[in-house]
């Protein structure tokens, strides 16, 4: 039992290096493309959270989307803004230390909440087994959340239908229908 | 479950101790002659001409769009495919709806032209 | 494994559960890492090179040892003796970093694969979504290393390598929708276990498309272009030589065998076979030797695709993934959705009926349709020249 | 449960802080949008961890978690188009540059 | 029975679908669309009046009670926010308007929209994609359950009234002559105006709505109304006033907007800008409408403040009611364009609902709703076909070489006159809808005026002094005199004397697309009053009095006829009309008219709308702007500024203070005069700072962290 927790709480040292350390390096890099990394590095120890917390679905889902796709789209749109990769570039604005300040302050607001509050903990036989298997997740995501579950198909739909209108180079329509597709 | 992703963290840093240890062994016993030329870009033995990074299209965007908006389509199907068995015909139903949509996104992209190379 | 902690805990005494679990776990997690990426790439380069010479009316190695089998090793130390070349302008930590990257993506897979009965190493809940989610990880060392070789080329190949790895995941996590659907589970054991019948026998469609998208994934012919050297060089390791390039091809050999696994344990039964069982010593030897068999069979067609088809030009490898692998896939989903939800199919038998039916009317229907588009599609072609003449 | 609530919600709130950072000070568009993902991933961490430790029997922390990963998705989609649209019109992906709402 | 109950969440589907139809499908066919349109909100009235059926075949327990289906919206957590529908017999009345009277407007759109534009606009299939999404919030709205989705279709109303609104703000070719560039800049700035004001209501709204959740944890409009709940809000005490009071006034804020009652009417007249149809649609039969509804829905919480405190949130609404009535008559004396002396009728019709229902009649108020959405639809319909009938005249006369070149606004009322003759059936059922609306026997219109200002009489009586009662009563008999004013005067310049322009002298009838759906709501103009006559027994009391029978301040029982109101308004009804119309019926192109001769200044204070819009300009609209330029300002010189000076005497950031220094901040600072430094400073922090995003997001995370700051420590 002792190992085991000394195990989790070096699994969590760890992890906040991971995801602290990656994360200020996200905002403080110069090098754009580094950001995009160190987020993948943030991102796996979120990751890895998950993983500590039980919720192993999740961080297989967080494995997938955020560092398997969403990553991927960030490091696209790096490569295809280019010139923001002129090593040397200020890469923060001039209100940067009044953000650095409120964003403290806020950190401390919440730090101090946090730990002033009472929170209604589980009893431990509910901690000891948190046992959520995957085809409750799905029974639930149809069942009682199926309209959210809509709305998100719903969603990613809008949200591709606009991308893609503004991604979509302009001008660059050839003028006969494309012959391949069968329009 | 959190004794079986330690062995997916053990496996991460065996992992890693592979490809490090072979480099370092490599690292010590390779042949160190560098020189310019070798050290240029390799361009067919042309000269680098311009920018490395040239300006992409976009239209690798947005199959990364696509992509994406599929990957979250899967993370949300594969709980439902599990417990598919155990569902109602109009839990099944709504699934369906839901990969309608995403078709619709599909063929949306595919009218539009999005999914034409170049 | 279980199996194994509980008869180390047994026989040394002083050993706790956790300390036992442990030691299993380096052991396993140091064959995976050490033992098995030398054994793969030694054992399948030989094979690929005898299997491809004996297609192409030729030898194949044949001057290192008798046969020529020790012409891996003979490769590999070459590898560890060249020069490493790094080129100045490069961006030093990510250029070094990518290759460590694909190569832990490569073996990471091989932690939820159960290669015999009872050896698994993770056995996650949400297994198939694992592999699927590792496999993501090599899209991301090839946007590091084409991107940190500063090479028009490498860069160029990056991109297009991760278009194909992007634009064939999504056939192969419809194909597993599909077999999670029949099987009711993600874990890799229970996909196994739901096998009474291999599922390449009721879902030969999803087999298929899972088949040619894995294909695709590992970047092999006809599905290459990610190193299409009359075009971009050798695609994002265009800059990578020595030990780096090395481990960029170990991943790669990796990588096809851990599709071949995974297509093994998710449509050819994975370990079972005859008297294959977690009971014995022997079963569980014998579960392995059909796993590898089976494995070796699915790496063997894979070979065979390599020497009998031409590569394909990008535009096509991508339209096939998303014209025609994607909505295939999403019609199987429903439609075995649909099957399976029949009234009338309620007994076991009528199940697997239902669903080969399914998928061959899927495939038929398919078929059909493509095949009047591209009619279509050819006679307007054929009008569009006579216009123009 | 080795690690006491709090622990979790201070991570959490302290990646918060730094995304929130990220978005304020970060001159490229693109630098801001990496912010708002680490927020939402120190919201995610703290869906989770509120499930874990206060109803661990509820399935509605993780639901939630994924509903956001979804949403991220879709967020990230639709802005980084933006961001490339903009780019390519006014070549330019520094925030401070696009300011076309000033006047 | 109960399975038609289960199919009311269709009412409001129906268009929905058919406006997803019309966007994703079918908008570049423009008969199919049209066609889809209309099938959708066909399909809703014949369910919405088999329901009606239904409902009045279920008997008293259901008209009060009604049916209701309950869906869980957002289940988050242990709490799960749901809506939900319900049907009872306020809804059946509602029911019975509200989708019929959208289908009349629909097909008589079919033809109207046709007018002067190229068989390939595809702003035709838009405009019907539109009006469908309208018409399903209004009836989402009617058959709501609870405050959630009423605020939902309230919101998707809005949108579409600021989208029909602005229809014509933009044009695809210079053929297409109604619509000239100062169309188009009105047309953009009405729709805006009508988003801009009628969203202050909305805020209040739902400030309303969120302190409605907070307090009670539902926004069920059965379950807030529960004695137990209401006497709980009475019991809480906010801003001095029991919360039910506050709530009340929010929730009527949100009225105030939505239905243009005095402070905030000014966008409706100008909302005229859209195509005749909307007029029709939007701002006479449905959605001015909802605000009424909403209060009327929420009567309860009103009446609960009027019971506990004399906080009476009631008889605001009723005191708004009246001005409103007097304020929009009056100012309809004295506007020249045809539409906007109906809109201006619109504003005071829907003054005299608040009066009905400030007078704690939900059944008085709701009766004037519909019968006035039935003549109001009739005459902003015909008035459109006069419009219609005068463009056509224009085009004519353009061709035989009359008046080419001359611009004229085909609205003028000036420019019309003797149209009785050219235009039959138009003037047959602009005819019935003026006599509706001034409320002669036996029209819809006399009705249901004279059930509020009886009311209004008997609560007077009942109490004998001279109280709020008489004053509401002095003001709707008031109201209808010069209600029937302005209809004489409007009758008498379009339809009677000699025509004054030649595009009049050509107009001709409509085509009968337009005219058929004229002639129907004329017999509902005729008829539909019948349905609550007190000699008949006062079925609409019956079927929805007893929707709150919370309190014994709303009347269930109809107040008996009062032939002295009935005459007293009757008489002026027919002088006021008679007036105007001899005023007017000989008016000559040029001349002075009648009614400034007489009135002299009054007149022009009354076309100018009583400058209210003027006030607004001067005390709103310019210090807003003013204000935003000042902050800008202060932004950049008095807090920017100091904070770089403040860095850079701390020495801290000694790059970007050599830059500040060195680009001559400082040295402009000692060299020239203050103003120019002022000047320069601005000027060049203007350029590095301000309009950014992430200044603004700055500003709302201070904003949030003091907000926290307050919320966990004071």
């Amino acid at each position: 039992m002792i190992i085991e927790h000394a195990v989790q709480i070096f699994a969590f040292v760890i992890l906040t290096l991971m995801t602290l350390g990656g994360g200020l390096a996200v905002v403080t890099s110069r090098n754009l493309f580094h950001a995009a990394l160190f987020l993948i590095l943030s991102l796996a120890g979120a990751m890895g959270y998950y993983v500590l917390l039980d919720a192993g679905f999740l961080a297989v889902v967080q494995l997938l989307i955020y560092i398997g796709a969403i990553s991927i789209l960030i490091l696209f749109s790096i490569m295809l803004t280019r010139g923001l990769m002129m090593p040397g570039q200020v890469q923060r604005n001039e209100q940067w230390w009044i953000a650095a300040l409120v964003v403290f302050l806020t950190f401390v607001v919440l730090v101090v909440t946090m730990w002033q509050t009472v929170w209604p903990i589980a009893d431990t036989e509910a901690l000891r087994a948190p046992n959520i298997a995957i085809a409750q997740l799905g029974a639930a995501l149809v069942g009682p959340y199926a309209i959210p579950f809509e709305v998100i198909s719903a969603l990613l739909l809008v949200a591709l239908v606009g991308a893609i209108v503004l991604a979509r180079e302009e001008g660059n329509q050839p003028a006969r229908a494309d012959a391949e597709t069968g329009e | 479950m959190l004794s079986e992703f330690a062995f997916v963290g053990v496996l991460v840093i065996f992992a890693t101790l592979l490809p490090v240890a072979g480099l370092a062994v490599a690292w010590l016993i390779r042949p160190k002659k560098p020189n310019p030329i070798k050290q240029s870009t390799y361009e067919c033995g042309i000269e680098t001409r311009g920018e490395t990074w040239v300006q992409f299209r976009a239209c690798y965007y947005i199959f990364a769009l696509l992509f994406v908006v599929f990957d979250v389509e899967a993370a949300f199907l594969l709980p439902w495919a599990v417990a598919y068995q155990q569902l109602a015909l109009y839990a099944v139903i709504e699934a369906i709806i839901f990969v309608a949509i995403l078709a619709y996104a599909l063929i949306y992209a595919w009218r539009k032209g999005a999914l034409r190379w170049i | 494994m279980e199996a194994l902690i509980d008869w180390l805990v047994t026989t040394f005494p002083p050993l706790s559960e956790g300390l036992a679990r442990f030691i299993v776990y380096v052991l396993y997690s140091a064959i995976l890492a050490f033992v098995a990426p030398v054994i793969i790439v030694v054992a399948y380069t030989y094979m690929e090179r005898k299997v491809l010479a004996r297609i192409q009316d030729r030898i194949g190695p044949n001057r290192a040892g008798p046969l020529g089998i020790f012409q891996g090793f003979a490769d590999a130390i070459k590898m560890l003796t060249k020069e490493d070349v790094t080129p100045v302008c490069a961006d030093r930590v990510v250029f070094n970093l990518a290759p460590i990257l694909a190569t832990i993506a490569a073996i990471l897979v091989f932690a939820v694969l159960p290669v015999a009965p009872g050896v698994i190493g993770a056995d996650l809940q949400a297994g198939i979504l694992y592999v699927v989610a590792v496999g993501a990880l090599s899209e991301v060392a090839a946007l590091m290393a084409g991107w940190s070789s500063r090479n028009k080329f490498a860069l160029l190949g990056a991109y297009r390598a991760v278009a194909q790895l992007i634009a064939y995941e999504i056939p192969i996590v419809l194909a597993i929708l599909v077999v999670v659907m029949v099987a009711g589970s993600m874990q890799m054991s229970a996909i196994v276990a739901a096998q009474d019948v291999p599922f390449v026998l009721v879902l030969p469609v999803a087999f298929l498309i899972f088949l040619v998208a894995s294909i695709a994934e590992i970047g092999r012919s006809p599905f290459d272009l990610l190193e299409a050297e009359s075009e971009i060089v050798a695609g994002f390791h265009t800059e990578y030589s020595g030990m780096k390039f090395a481990f960029f091809f170990i991943g790669e050999y990796m990588h096809l065998f851990a599709s071949a696994g995974i297509a093994t344990t998710l449509f050819l039964g994975g370990w079972r076979g005859p008297f294959a069982g977690p009971d014995s010593w022997l079963g569980v030897l014998l579960g392995f030797i059909y796993f590898v068999i089976k494995t070796t069979a699915v790496i063997w067609v894979m070979m065979w695709v390599r020497g009998t088809l031409f590569r394909i030009r990008i535009d096509h490898l991508l339209d096939f993934a998303w014209k025609f692998l994607v909505p295939l896939g999403l019609i199987l989903v429903v439609t075995v959705a649909v099957a399976l939800k029949l009234p009338v199919i309620g007994t076991s038998g009528l199940r697997w009926v239902a669903l080969l039916v399914a998928n061959v009317v899927t495939a038929l229907l398919m078929m059909l349709s493509v095949s009047i588009l591209a009619r279509r599609s050819r006679s307007a072609a054929l009008r569009e020249v006579a216009g123009v003449e | 449960m080795a690690i006491p609530l709090p622990w979790w919600l201070t991570v959490a709130a302290a990646l918060f802080a730094i995304g929130l950072y990220g978005v304020l000070s970060r001159r490229n568009a693109i630098g801001v949008l990496l912010g708002i993902e680490l927020m939402l991933n120190a919201a995610n961490i703290n869906l989770v961890a509120f499930w874990r430790y206060i109803t661990p029997q509820a399935l509605t922390g993780q639901v939630f978690a994924i509903f956001v990963i979804g949403i991220a998705a879709a967020e990230a989609a639709a802005g980084l188009a933006i961001i490339i649209s903009a780019y390519r019109r006014r070549r330019t992906v520094v925030v401070d540059e696009l300011d076309t709402m000033r006047w | 029975m109960e399975f038609i109950f289960n199919l009311t969440p269709l009412i409001p589907l129906f268009p929905l679908l058919a406006f997803a139809i019309i966007v994703l499908f079918t908008h570049r066919h423009n008969r199919l669309s049209s066609s889809i349109a209309i099938g959708g909100i066909a399909l809703s009235t014949a369910l919405g009046w088999t329901l009606v059926l239904a409902t009045i075949l279920s008997g008293e327990h259901a008209w009060a009670e009604g049916w209701q289906l309950r869906v869980p919206w957002l289940p988050a957590g242990t709490t799960v926010l749901e809506l939900g529908f319900a049907v009872d017999g306020f809804t059946a009345a509602m029911l019975f308007m509200v989708p019929f009277v959208c289908l009349m407007i629909f097909i008589y759109s079919q033809g109207y929209m046709k007018l002067g534009q190229p068989d390939q606009d595809p702003r035709y299939a838009r405009f019907f994609a539109y009006i469908s999404l309208f018409a399903a919030g209004m009836l989402g709205l009617v058959v709501a359950r609870d405050l959630v989705l009423l605020f939902i279709s309230w919101e998707v109303m809005g949108l579409c009234s600021y989208l029909l609104i602005g229809f014509w703000s933009f044009r695809k070719a210079d053929s297409e002559h109604h619509i000239d560039a100062a169309q188009v800049v009105r047309a953009r700035q009405a729709a805006l105006k009508a988003f801009i004001t009628t969203r202050i209501g909305d805020v209040l709204l739902f400030s309303g709505i969120a302190l409605l959740y907070s307090y009670t944890g539902t926004l069920t409009f059965r379950e807030l109304f529960r004695p137990e709940t209401l006497e709980t809000l009475q019991a809480i005490s906010l801003l001095g006033m029991p919360a039910v009071t506050v709530i009340a006034l929010l929730v009527f804020g949100g009225a105030v907007g939505k239905s243009a009652q005095f402070p905030l009417h000014v966008w409706l007249p100008d909302a005229m800008e859209g195509p005749t149809p909307v007029s029709a649609l939007i701002h006479a039969a449905t959605m001015v409408a909802a605000g009424v509804y909403l209060v009327a829905r929420t009567l309860p919480l009103f009446i609960a403040g009027f019971v506990v405190a004399d906080a009476p949130a009631l008889h605001w609404v009723a005191v708004i009611g009246a001005i409103t009535a007097l304020l929009g008559a009056t100012v309809g004396l004295a506007q020249d364009d045809i539409k906007r002396v109906l809109a201006y009728s619109t504003i005071s019709q829907l003054g005299y609902m608040m009066m009905g229902l400030g007078l704690g009649s939900l059944v008085a108020g709701i009766f004037h709703l519909l019968t006035h959405a039935f003549f109001k639809a009739l005459l902003f319909l015909s008035a459109g076909s006069v419009i219609h009938g005068v463009e056509h005249g224009a085009h004519i006369a353009a061709h035989n070489g009359h008046g080419h070149g001359e611009h004229f606004s085909p609205n003028d009322m000036k420019i019309m006159g003797g149209l009785r003759h050219r235009m039959p059936r138009t003037f047959v059922a602009y005819l019935a809808g003026a006599l509706a609306l001034v409320g002669i026997v036996p029209f819809a219109g006399f009705w249901s005026k004279d059930e509020i200002l009886a009311e209004a009489f008997h609560l007077w009586r009942a109490d004998g002094t001279l109280n709020l009662p008489f004053w509401v009563w002095l003001a709707g008999t008031l109201g209808a005199f010069f209600t029937a004013l302005y209809m004489g005067r409007q009758l008498g310049l379009v339809f009677w004397g000699e025509p004054r322009h030649a595009a009049a002298r050509h107009a001709h009838e409509s085509p009968s697309s337009m005219t058929v759906p004229l002639i129907v709501l004329a017999l509902f103009a005729l008829l539909f009053g019948f349905v609550n006559a007190p000699f008949l027994g006062n079925p609409l009391h019956h079927l929805m009095g007893n929707v709150h029978e919370v309190s014994e301040v709303v009347h269930a029982e109809a107040i008996p006829f009062n032939p002295t109101v009935a005459g007293i308004s009757t008489v002026l009804a027919v002088a006021g009309l008679l007036l105007g119309w001899s005023l007017y019926r000989n008016y000559r192109a040029g001349q002075v008219e009648p009614f400034q001769a007489a009135l002299g200044p009054v007149f022009t204070v009354l076309r100018n709308k009583y400058y209210i819009d003027d006030l607004y300009q001067w005390a709103i609209i310019r210090p807003a702007v003013w204000l935003a330029n000042f902050c800008f300002n202060i932004d950049d010189r008095w807090i920017i500024d100091p904070f770089v000076d403040l860095v850079g005497a701390a020495g801290r950031a000694a790059s970007d203070i050599a830059r500040v220094l060195d680009s001559g901040v400082i040295d402009r600072w000692f060299v020239e005069g203050t103003a120019q430094l002022f000047n320069a400073a601005g000027r060049w922090l203007r350029y590095s700072e301000t309009g950014h995003v992430q200044n603004y997001l700055l500003v709302v995370a201070v904003t949030i962290l003091l907000l926290l700051g307050l919320y966990l420590y004071f």
